[in-house]
């Protein structure tokens, strides 16, 4: 499989970026890490930007940087979307998303004009200019211009921090498309774990200039070391599940997790089709028996007890791993605990009290 | 009128000689804005302080030293007249010259200044998009820096039009040669001549000001900010 | 004190002249020099000069008939000579030797502007020259930069003053032609006494002193004529 | 009590902003809108930035600007974060955010250097300049460098977007400090529904240039109609509790609502303060009877059907609303919908799946 | 050495007459360059063109008119006189109005040029900060314009310090009140007196370099990005 193996330091007064990277070429890689920390450095570092004293970077079976080899930027086929959208003041809307667009061979173009500003809202902009734009619609115009160069490689600096959960809807998809219908790999810095949660396949967590986690989306979230940087609330199972059949009367989708079922509300993907739901460990409650008396709690897994989580004296819950096939988390209170007495091998009903779909335009925030 | 055809010669030459100098003065006061704006090197002082030295001395002494210079035992006129078989002194060719190195100071100092407001920020950009380093220079910055070759055009072509010191003692007052406007004005007040000097300074000036106004207009109709 | 406006062209023999006149008067002279055009406007303009040595005779006879330079001071102190002069001492040998130019420069003053242009311009008319010397010609602004031309080697011959070629501190040398002062006009330069030195008396006796024997020892030594000769 | 009256039309090409607002002139008054919904462009109106012809503005008996009247910007004492951060370039963070500080009288500072520096974690930038810092770091300086002024009116524009989940976790308190402590009052623009629930006194919600909602918090969160700009996931009850006690073994607070208990994880609150909570209508479950069996889910409310919501035929869920004291939302899907039977008036268990407690550092993302 | 006391004076008035005139310069040209950044009247045009306009005479001719202008029976001269007794020609006073006029080019184009490209954004900042418009404009946008300053100075000093031909018309080369070092220059090539000419220019020109170094090193330890 194509790597993109990279080593950078970076010094600066104050502050050191030392990181190696071993990637998957393929697929959105998330880097995720509070402010500060590094990331937009990490960026300016693989798109050549900055030139990090005797560093290394490869993708692909292509040399980008070692000892002898540096290729600028400009040669690197490379599409960046800044923190800040960096337009020039003077060309307007237009000439701005086409600026990258006319500078690519016509054979490798692959996304046009009217097609991204479609995408992002932007048709009634084009000729304006950019300082009459409002925040988020330069930021828009500023992910238009570097899609519009049909990158090799994508760097993203937080593309959507200034906006509404609407127009994010909209363009998660379309950044989605690009991965799979052009295999770009894209490199996407974001503080948003619904953006994370939509959009990874590989996560690399970063802190203090160093390294902290890297792995695949189910390893870093399901690791309660990451409680801190994750967030309390995110940390949970991420399950890829498929649909199995569609409800119509009741308006839900069936969806099989190895071997047993979950309902959501109705989804709109063909049967067959893989989706990815996320479990946070706090909508996970267990109960010892299932539950009688009508319910709309639809959702009730199977599973035993993997091991009880260490109660810190001051805390006032517990992290319960649960094996149902795939490792499940239950954060679940003291009290709860009190009731229950697990013991590791026991049999459980773990109550999923609600899932979320991470899929165009669902759990956006 | 005989009158009108003996100014003609003057003005034209002026205009012709104003021109040739500022695109030269563009041209080479481009890439040396450019460096300076971009080097971190010691000698960037160095040279920041040399290109206003010429506006030091008095123009009849630069004209003087540029004389020795360009003149058949010179530097620089000498191996011109072994290789053309003429100097430079007293030919349009030698005005040019003197009037680019003179008029220098006044192109690269607002490019410079203008190159070193844009910052790095437009460049990294342009080339993040797959412009070569020439061509984001063509497509964003020189763009961006549409103020700063407005005042270095405008101060550029203005001094070389009004200028005379310089160019009388290089270029030696021939008639449809090197005798620019300025000199015939001077001349006209030289020899009490008021009125024929109040009207070529009129006309001079109208002229000038026509040209300004059309220059400055345009350069508002474009759009203006570049922050 | 005596503010003297001098023509530059005879700003070298008047300093030598000032020394003479501080050691025998006492007075001090103070020298603003400059064309006589330009010396010419400014008096015109109000400047402080009490004296103005033009380097022709119009500029003052202008400034007499104006009310601006004081009516019946004026006089010619001296008479310039024009001199056909080369770096190179073979050169020139007379007039004729005008007729072999080849992709040389002639420098003259400009005939406009400057007295001693006007004269080379009628001695080369005198001489049929005129017409097929003009692509040869270049004009300086005065009679010290049609030097400059010539001294510096971008013009081969030029028409200098005599009192150049005679100033001890140029130390000329070359080949050289006087013209015969029946070829042009004579070149008078004349003195007039301005309105603000009217009240001067050191002014009134500067041109006096001018045209005493000391002085005029002086200006002959640098190839002077007086109007007598 | 006070009051900001405005009213203002804008007119740009291809956009026209006209509102009018009539909004109590203390605590946080959120605005709320998709990009290019003319939120910036409504706080250069209230800052005196941008004068709207024949624009009204009042605040607390002070007329900013009327037909005879305008304030100009420096003399309104407000305090304005836009939202690029607009550091001055020339000076370096402690002179960027003593700026304005300079300009106040020190009889009406409020704040100062060391406390700002601290909370917006600065203090290790102090002598660096603008250019040297990151994107997040930035934006916490114009934050600092705005409330550093005391201002009397607090407008700020999306100023947390570019930051991660902890550092807001750690300005927002600081924020809601302010207006309590100070009573300033604050106009907030934000896309982030964690800082609207956090944050928010009253919400304006603005679309293409005009006001589409006004009102508390309680008000627009329970309104149906506002699903599209509100977001599926964040419509439901916001529900003001009191801290009844705390359980000390299990870990859990108990909350009063309107005489009912809830559960919740251990809060660091005193007995008898008060606390928001939001129970997102999807986390409300019903059932007709008790559950048996022992169980996590702790939170069982009693309330009664007040109306049953009209079921789209392309819809998969419905939207019950409860009286439980206060309006409560639950959406469920069609299935529950036909398993339950329901009909105004009917008793019924609204299980509460789950209840974000909206305070300091909880429930960011 | 009698020598080095006769040509003291003259350096010395040189750099008197472009500190004050730079000086001036800078106060007067602030504001017009200000305004004409910020205006969206349909004089700026005007302005601006007109701005550039005494670069395009002769410096001499210039000088004539200001001579005219500024002489006892001139329109500022006149009322001058009235009042004071005497009028601005042949004065150090004149010299600074004349020198000020041919060198304001020099000084409003670059800050034109600077204040435009800082545009509205510090300013509006630095209000909603509670600061008044000269307060922000002394803290804010005249450190940001540091560079056009940098540029309008060095062009105005240089060129007052080399100017001759309207200093020579309008102060009349009077030793000690209004010759300059330019014209003392000027007047040794003008005798031959070349070696005291050389003398002069390269001292003029090595204590103009290092001035200028100095500057340009001050300017490039400040920290350098404006963007
Ligand atoms: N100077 C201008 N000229 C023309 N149109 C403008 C100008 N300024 C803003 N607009 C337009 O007005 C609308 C509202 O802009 P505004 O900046 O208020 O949006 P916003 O709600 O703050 O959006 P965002 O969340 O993207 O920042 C936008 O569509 C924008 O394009
Ligand atoms: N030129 C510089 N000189 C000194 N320090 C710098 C420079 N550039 C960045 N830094 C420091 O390096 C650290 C990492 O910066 P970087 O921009 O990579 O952070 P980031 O992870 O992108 O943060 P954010 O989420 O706030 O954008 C920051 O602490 C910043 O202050
Ligand atoms: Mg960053
Ligand atoms: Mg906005």
């Amino acid at each position: 499989m194509d790597l993109l193996e990279a080593k950078f330091k970076m010094d600066y007064p104050g502050f050191t970026l030392d990181m190696e990277l071993n990637l998957p070429a393929k697929g959105v890689t998330v880097v995720f890490g509070p402010s500060g920390s590094g990331k937009t450095t990490l960026l300016r570092c693989l798109s050549g930007l900055d030139k990090a004293p005797s560093g290394y970077m490869k993708i692909a079976d292509q040399v980008w940087q070692d000892e002898e080899i540096f290729i600028p930027i400009q040669e690197r086929k490379i599409g960046l979307v800044f923190q800040e959208s960096r337009l020039f003041p003077h060309l307007n809307i237009q000439e701005n998303l086409l600026y990258g667009y006319q500078r690519t061979l016509p054979a490798e173009r692959n996304l046009h004009l009217d097609e991204v500003a479609q995408v992002l809202n932007l048709e009634a902009l084009l000729k304006r200019r950019p300082e009459k734009l409002s925040g988020g619609e330069r930021q828009r115009v500023a992910i238009g211009r570097a899609l519009l160069t049909s990158p090799k490689l994508l760097l993203m600096d937080e593309p959507l921090a200034s906006l509404d959960m609407q127009l994010k809807a909209e363009i998660i998809p379309f950044i989605k498309r690009i991965v799979n219908e052009f295999k770009t790999p894209i490199v996407y810095v974001t503080h948003s774990m619904n953006e994370v949660l939509q959009l990874v396949d590989t996560m690399v967590v970063l802190n203090s200039g160093k390294v902290e986690n890297i792995g695949s989306v189910e390893e870093v979230f399901s690791d309660v070391r990451l409680r801190e940087v994750i967030g309390d609330e995110q940390l949970g199972a991420v399950l890829e599940t498929s649909v199995l059949e569609h409800d119509e009367e009741f308006g839900l989708t069936r969806l099989d997790f190895m071997g047993q079922v979950l309902n959501v509300p109705r989804q709109n993907i063909p049967v067959g089709q893989s989706l990815r739901v996320h479990i946070h460990s706090k909508d996970v409650s267990l109960s010892t028996a299932p539950l009688a008396g009508a319910t709309s709690v639809l959702n009730i897994l199977k599973a035993k007890v993997e091991k009880v989580g260490v109660l810190d004296p001051k805390g006032y819950s517990v992290d319960i791993e649960l094996d149902a096939g795939r490792p499940i988390l239950a954060t679940i209170t003291r009290k709860s605990l009190a009731n229950l007495n697990l013991q590791p091998g026991q049999p459980i009903y773990a109550h999923i009290k609600a899932i979320k779909m991470i899929h165009e335009g669902e759990g956006m925030q | 009128m005989d009158f009108s055809l003996m100014d003609a010669e003057p003005i034209w030459l002026s205009l012709q000689l104003a021109g040739v100098t500022v695109m030269i003065l563009l041209a080479l006061g481009t890439p040396v804005a450019w460096w300076l704006a971009q080097t971190r090197s010691r000698f960037r002082v160095v040279v920041e302080a040399m290109v206003a030295l010429p506006l030091v001395l008095p123009p009849t002494v630069l004209g003087f030293y540029l004389l020795i210079l360009l003149g058949p035992h010179g530097w620089v006129g000498g191996p011109v007249k072994a290789l053309t078989g003429s100097a430079l002194s007293f030919s349009f060719t030698g005005l040019v010259c003197a009037s680019t190195l003179y008029s220098l100071p006044f192109v690269v100092q607002p490019l410079h200044s203008a190159f070193e407001t844009i910052g790095k920020v437009p460049m990294e950009t342009a080339q993040s998009l797959g412009a070569s380093r020439w061509d984001a220079f063509f497509s964003v910055i020189t763009p961006l820096a549409r103020r700063g070759y407005l005042t270095a055009m405008v101060l550029g072509f203005a001094h070389t039009l009004g200028e005379f010191g310089v160019v009388l003692m290089v270029g030696g007052n021939i008639p449809g040669k090197t005798k620019v406007i300025s000199i015939e004005i001077y001349d006209r007040v030289e020899v009490l001549e008021y009125t024929q000097a109040h009207i070529l300074s009129a006309g001079l000036l109208i002229f000038s000001f026509l040209v300004l106004l059309m220059v400055y207009s345009i350069n508002r109709r474009l759009p203006v900010q570049v922050t | 004190e005596v503010y003297v406006a001098v023509a530059s062209n005879f700003l070298n023999p008047l300093k030598e002249i000032a020394t003479g006149y501080k050691q025998d008067t006492g007075n001090r002279l103070i020298l603003i020099s400059g064309s006589t055009g330009k010396l010419y406007a400014q008096a015109r303009h109000g400047a402080p000069f009490d004296v103005l040595l033009a380097a022709d005779s119009k500029r003052p006879a202008l400034l007499e008939q104006e009310g601006v330079g004081v009516v019946g001071t004026r006089f010619t102190y001296a008479v310039g000579a024009l001199i056909l002069w080369s770096l190179d001492p073979g050169r020139v040998k007379g007039g004729d030797s005008l007729a072999q130019m080849n992709k040389e420069k002639l420098a003259i003053a400009n005939p406009k502007t400057a007295p001693y242009g006007r004269a080379a311009q009628q001695t080369l008319e005198g001489l049929s020259l005129w017409k097929k010397m003009q692509p040869f010609v270049v004009r300086g602004e005065n009679i010290a930069q049609t030097l400059q031309f010539v001294a510096t080697g971008n013009a081969t011959l030029g028409f200098i003053a005599k009192s150049q070629l005679k100033d001890p501190r140029f130390k000329l040398k070359g080949s050289s032609w006087e013209v015969p002062i029946d070829q042009h006009d004579p070149i008078f330069q004349q003195a007039i006494l301005l309105k603000p030195g009217f009240s001067n008396d050191s002014a009134k006796q500067f041109l006096q002193y001018l045209q005493g024997p000391v002085a005029k020892k002086i200006i002959q030594n640098y190839g002077y004529r007086f109007l007598e000769d």
